[in-house]
């Protein structure tokens, strides 16, 4: 069984969480230990309870344990929120004067032999003679010294971070952590000392939010339309700073339609474009996506899902959104539905839903979670690059009728033919129709895409013992749990994992299905919408089924509970 | 080159009704191209719906026919793709004020260098006549036996009250002056607003020839916006022309850092990107 | 089998197709005749070709016959458009100066002993010395003529019909009518003579769209808000020109998002409120259909559908918008959807709407089609109102925890207790929270009402014979034409017909299909979106589906055909 | 009835920001509801999404926290519905003048009669600091490292140009004059706009106190337009008080023909209506 460690830093909104959270997981990754950072934190602006917390291991982890060994805090609100989420043995720091734990607190920390640690931040940042609003850093020194880890890594990865910061007072900071690092509370045997992996530090930590980013720079996409929205905001970030390097045209819209209007328009030239949203303004842009269908433009959406309907849980977790990007947007139409997991296939599905979005000339939705859209996965490489199918082609009519359904695009372009783009239904020179028969035809010519795009849809991927007899299937970050899980139980679990939701295949289900395993669906929603389209789709219906819809993501430990079940 | 009217003509049998202010419109709108040197293939044209989306069986060229209010942003879209296009976007009063009119008021913001045509027929001629904003407050109107309870806006005052840097009133009557108009808004470098005052005789009948002729009057580009202010607040005269440039302010896509070294367009653009030096950030 | 007749006045936009339509229709009506009256028309103002068709009989109809006796034209594209949907044996009469058929029209005339009359409309104007523009008047006494009715039905409904127009020449009218009625051309034995209702005049005839305008005035309803959108644009007319008998408030809404804010703005203070559009401004209200959802706000939508998706075919009919009434709105919550079929279904289902929606505090979605939306159904009377039910209720907290999903529900008053209506995931007092128990418990609770309103919802009704051998399973405006059907076959054909669509009764389908019947799906769509949501829920999967999706409605001949097959 | 601030205040705990101007709106706003004699249960307020709509927790009354940018529209609904309440719309520059500018101009429009309170704080504050359009052309913003390549939109010149009726500027860093101000405003009878210019020190640190203190001058009411627009738009002070007001225009309710000798509200008369002589029509 893996050997896994958690450490979690938390305190309120505004302290530096996510910096310091940042900085000391890619330090820990730099020390030679596979490393998944996982974010909490509220809608609010300051104050509240927000935490990160760093998994690691020699292994690779992809998901996060649900009680922590280690948790600092620097702010109340935060201590006594985390403080029954602490694994037996573990060890609590916090830097708040005088914080009484409450009754049933203490007794958790008793039964759980949990050690406490007061370290005084402000008079150690004092006594380095930096300024109060360092103080932060030093419970990072301490931490680092409990873990037995070389204070040299932490440093440098602190002197990376804040490099370009225009006054800052770098010896200041560094004389913190030291001061934290000196700290003169000694706590032995906590170290962490699994097997280092070697030249790990080449190692990349990155959000799915990222991994499309660059993988979008990868599928040659020039253009970038968005309304800020958690947690798909980033993604607007690492295009707009890098914008000088890309050239890309990067733009803050006014609205989700707009922006996805502006897609639409820049993709009908013949450029590629995207843009991300989360649940609300996805249901922004179902006209403009009903429009594409039928106009055959080609539209990349990344829908961000997170908690909840209306505003719900705005900066939590949850995948309750599938319905929606399978369904909404008047009238029938082909569309094509990918989701990601993790870093690596993100940076790889933008990439194809470029592509498919060209060749089959359909709306293609990818969607992501808040859990894998601002999580940082430890990966070695991005793979390498897809190639870039745009499949187009001059003909005679814009929307000539084909067996295949696909038909011939040209980008508007000085002396080619000109043609009309029409969102009537319209015949085959775009002309609007209200023909019964054209109708038929055209709408017929449309859906033949999907059956012609599914021939190239991949299987979902098996991970696990091909003897397993429980095997977990489910979509986006749930399988992450699921792998974690395999590594810290003697029981066989396998898992089945769909990227490619829609068009569905279905062989290895029923597949399964037959054998005499235990098929259990995994969703982080409340009703099971994979579990639906795969009764739809498969005719195959789940009997056992582990829903979580906490605002949540799966811990490895909900796996190992439920397998203890 | 040997460009006509003819050549932006279609073959397909128009579905306006006799005396409807499109006709003209498209008249002048062809004629504006074709004195330009521009042909079909070089122009992008994106249609809202509602009679005026209706032309896009009336005129060559590349056409987009897409969602009702959005002309506007799917043109702007579509202009930062591949800026070698006159774009245009074409819309209905009821589009262009109602459903889209955040797209208007951005594009102003923005200054993308398109141009929009309002067809101002002052009413949803398409849905059956159904008031809009710029329908006079009191007329009455389809569900409205009482007439319209709400006030009005005028077009050229919430253009002019967003520091834009074309404005012009143009006349569906006038298809002489609609060419010139449109003409000076193509060669703008910015978000060009054109409002034609646009004769519908099955819903607004009283707007007909006459009473614009009675009210329009042809006027010169004034130096302030007060000044232009003043004249699209005038309630007796209609003053056509264009009526407000600033050519100072330069155009969105000139403005990005990015773009002033980069010569091409985004259309030429789609090759595999450097992501090397940006991954560095995330060891 | 019922002996029924089709006579189809046609010609182009803005020829008052429409007008001399619907007096003919009921003209024909009070004549003693069960009327059914369904238009074509395009998406332009003038031009084209329109229609109306009346089919009639002493029995009930409740939809069109794909091929009519008569065919009367004032335009040349209706002529040559129509001319081979004619029933054997039938008559044209048009008013076009040396029209020429085609080829392929003049062998199916020969073929199918069509008698073709012209009449010179305009030189009979004249002669009556009336203005040429009621030169089309003339036509509909040649009709009445042929159909051997009364002429002084015809008369009366005409000057009944025009009695508030201004400077309009009655007599002038009257004498073209007549004109055309003693128009010289004699055609014998084609007399409609079929036994006539008694005191039938007083019977109404009335769209879906003026069904559910009249419906919610019986439900108390106080204001509309919609933004004009075929084919629902005619419900704010109706309740705009009767705004002064009722009291109501009627807006023309600057959007769809607009509109449906305004309704759950309105109903959330407590009075009651809707609003009615086709697919592309459902898909605006998607995102506020959620909020209604989260909040617990009541919220009332007509989803008038059209065919095809993006603008599609505007004037034309079709039902593929279940999956988005379905589905839209991200996020799970519960919500109701149900869909009328005819006149008195859909004026009984907007007050179940209106009792629906504020008992169980959801949203819910009404869907019509243009097919039943703007076709005149004849109805003896309305039913009795149904009795309003509002279930307000005062209590501790607005968002109680409670066994059915239902929390006190009290209205914004002077001098009662405030509280919080939010957006986000919220506890029983409304304020946000970030708890993971708390999240479980409202998103459990919320769906219970789901679990809860199922007990009060009907059953699907079952017409036709109980021995019937194939039972056609739909919803909406499919039941017409089967019920039309089977008074036209001697062959014993079942309809398993659904008004409450969501949340979905099984019992009946289940018994069905371990019977012996062959079970048919019925859909003006083509993926079979109610099949699919039958087999989601009942786990009952169709092997004979019967779709349509062509932008036309079903006509009796597609039932008949079919079971021939 | 003696009603105070503490009838206002809850128990919740406050999640602004130490020193955002949001404190100083709702203490400003409290005090005019206590000045006017309305109690909590008098009135409702719709919140938008963002930092002014975590406003929520912080004031009592009824409170509809609904959907990014859709503020008003709501408020308008609620309003129609029950013309007894004090209805309030709460939101922020970056939902008012983006995702639902169509609801704040055809609020003007209609002229309901409802109060709109616009937290300007020049940035999308919530989701970590975007550019608005009232951020100024060429600062630096989230995603922007070169600035702002926009023009900005001066909330003032807007309102201004569609015939409202009652314009103002207030500053959260005076509670004192805000009260005064939204006590005009809800008194007023018509579709009052309140531009508060709000402190944000996390993401507008420049506009602070001093910036504001420096360019703040007290104005009283313009008789015309023209007149308020000339002071909206000066660029070295920012002029606060009821700058615009035209008493002469009813609100949209008391236009309603049908309404006007009906003494109930909406939420009062949902009863089973007579549709007997509407449906002879149907005869
Ligand atoms: C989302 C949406 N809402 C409503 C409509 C219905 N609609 C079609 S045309 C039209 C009115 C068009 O009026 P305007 O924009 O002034 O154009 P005009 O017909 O006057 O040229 C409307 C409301 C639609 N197509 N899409
Ligand atoms: C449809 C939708 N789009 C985007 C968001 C994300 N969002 C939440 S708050 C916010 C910005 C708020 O800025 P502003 O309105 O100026 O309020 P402030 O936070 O500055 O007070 C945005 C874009 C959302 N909640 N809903
Ligand atoms: S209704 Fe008016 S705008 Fe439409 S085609 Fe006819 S005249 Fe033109
Ligand atoms: S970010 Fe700005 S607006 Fe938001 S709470 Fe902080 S100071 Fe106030
Ligand atoms: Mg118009
Ligand atoms: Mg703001």
């Amino acid at each position: 069984m893996t050997h896994r460690f958690a450490v979690k830093f938390a305190g309120e909104s505004g302290q530096g969480i996510n910096t310091l959270g940042e900085i000391l997981a890619k330090a820990i990754k730099n020390s030679g230990y596979h490393t998944f950072a996982y974010r909490e934190y509220p809608s609010i602006i300051k104050g509240g309870y927000a935490s990160y917390q760093m998994d690691f291991s020699s292994e690779e982890l992809l998901a996060s344990s649900k009680y922590s060994n280690f948790l600092a805090s620097l702010a109340p609100e935060a201590l006594s929120k985390y403080t029954t989420l602490i694994a037996p043995g573990g060890v609590i720091v916090h830097s708040i004067k005088d914080f009484e734990f409450s009754d049933e607190q203490l007794e958790y920390i008793r039964e759980n032999k949990i050690e406490v640690v007061y370290i005084d931040t402000q008079k150690i940042a004092q006594e380095s003679d930096a300024p109060l609003i360092m103080a932060n850093v030093v419970i990072l020194g301490y931490l680092w010294k409990l873990l037995g880890f070389d204070i040299k890594i932490l440093e440098k990865q602190i002197r990376n971070h804040f490099k370009d910061k225009k006054n800052l007072d770098m010896e200041a900071e560094i004389r913190c952590l030291t001061g934290g690092y000196e700290f003169e509370y000694e706590i032995k045997g906590k170290e962490f000392t699994a097997k280092k992996r070697t030249d790990w530090s080449k190692s990349k930590m990155l959000t799915a939010n990222q991994a499309i980013a660059l993988g979008a720079i990868s599928a040659g996409c020039r253009a970038y339309y968005a309304y800020p929205m958690t947690p798909s905001t980033d993604i607007l970030n690492v295009l707009g700073s890098s914008y000088m390097q890309t050239g890309m045209v990067v733009k803050q819209a006014e609205s989700e339609i707009t922006a996805v209007q502006m897609v639409m328009g820049s993709m009908y030239m013949g450029t590629r474009a995207f843009t991300a949203t989360s649940g609300g303004g996805f249901d922004l842009m179902s006209e403009t996506l009903s429009c594409a269908g039928m106009t055959e433009t080609p539209l990349v959406i990344v829908l961000g899902q997170r908690a909840g309907s209306g505003t719900g849980v705005p900066t939590w977790t949850g995948s309750s959104d599938l319905n929606v990007a399978l369904n909404t947007g008047h009238g029938e139409f082909p569309r094509c539905v990918l989701a990601s997991s993790d870093a690596i296939d993100s940076y790889e599905l933008i990439q194809q839903a470029f592509n498919i979005s060209e060749k089959y000339q359909i709306p293609v939705i990818l969607l992501t979670e808040k859990q894998n859209a601002e999580s940082l996965f430890n990966i070695k490489e991005l793979p390498k690059p897809i190639k870039i199918v745009r499949s187009l082609k001059e003909g005679k009519n814009r929307y000539e009728i084909t067996e295949s359904g696909i038909s011939p695009r040209w980008i508007p372009q000085k002396g080619k033919k000109t043609y009309l783009t029409n969102s009537d239904e319209h015949t085959a020179d775009g002309i609007s129709t209200e023909d019964p028969e054209s109708i038929v035809q055209m709408a017929e010519k449309r859906m033949r895409k999907l059956l012609t795009l599914k021939k190239s849809i991949p299987q979902p991927k098996y991970y696990g013992a091909e003897d397993a007899k429980v095997v977990f299937v489910g979509m986006g970050t749930t399988k992450n749990a699921v792998l974690d899980a395999m590594k810290q139980t003697e029981k066989e679990i396998g898992c089945l994992h769909y990227e490619y939701i829609f068009p569905l295949q279905c062989e290895k289900i029923l597949e399964l299905s037959e054998s005499k395993k235990r098929l259990v669906l995994i969703e982080n929603n409340q009703t099971g919408e994979l579990g639906e389209l795969i009764k739809r789709e498969c005719s195959y219906e789940f009997t056992e089924k582990l829903l979580k819809f906490d605002s949540r993501p799966f811990f490895v430990e909900d796996i190992l509970d439920f397998l203890k079940k | 080159m040997g460009l006509s009217i003819e050549n932006y003509n279609t073959k397909i049998k128009n579905t306006w009704c006799p005396g409807c202010g499109n006709f003209g419109i498209h008249i002048g709108l062809k004629q504006a191209l074709v004195d330009l040197k521009i042909s079909p293939s070089e122009v992008v044209i994106t249609f809202d719906i509602g009679c005026n989306g209706n032309g896009v069986d009336d005129i060559d060229g590349y056409r987009f026919k897409g969602l009702h209010g959005r002309s506007i942003a799917l043109a702007c879209g579509s202009h930062l793709a591949n800026r070698k296009m006159t774009v245009i976007a074409d819309i209905g009063d009821g589009g262009c004020l109602h459903e889209g009119v955040e797209h208007l008021i951005h594009g102003i913001r923005s200054n993308y260098d398109i141009t929009v045509l309002i067809h101002n027929n002052q009413n949803f001629a398409l849905t059956t006549g159904q008031a809009t904003a710029t329908t006079k407050e009191g007329k009455k109107m389809y569900a409205l036996p009482d007439g319209k309870p709400e006030g009005d806006i005028n077009i050229g005052e919430l253009v002019l009250s967003l520091n834009p840097t074309f404005f012009a009133r143009a006349y569906s009557g006038d298809p002489k002056q609609l060419t010139e108009i449109v003409k000076k808004g193509i060669k703008h470098k910015g978000f060009s607003v054109i409002e034609i005052m646009q004769l519908c005789p099955t819903y607004n009948p009283q707007s007909n020839g006459q009473w614009f002729k009675d009210r329009i009057k042809e006027t010169t580009p004034k130096s302030t916006i007060s000044e232009a202010v003043k004249c699209v607040k005038d309630t007796e005269s209609i003053y056509t022309g264009v009526i407000y440039q600033n050519i100072s302010r330069v155009d969105f896509s000139s403005k990005l850092e990015n773009r002033k070294r980069i010569k091409t367009e985004l259309v030429q653009e789609v090759k595999q990107g450097n992501i090397k030096n940006i991954l560095s950030k995330y060891q």
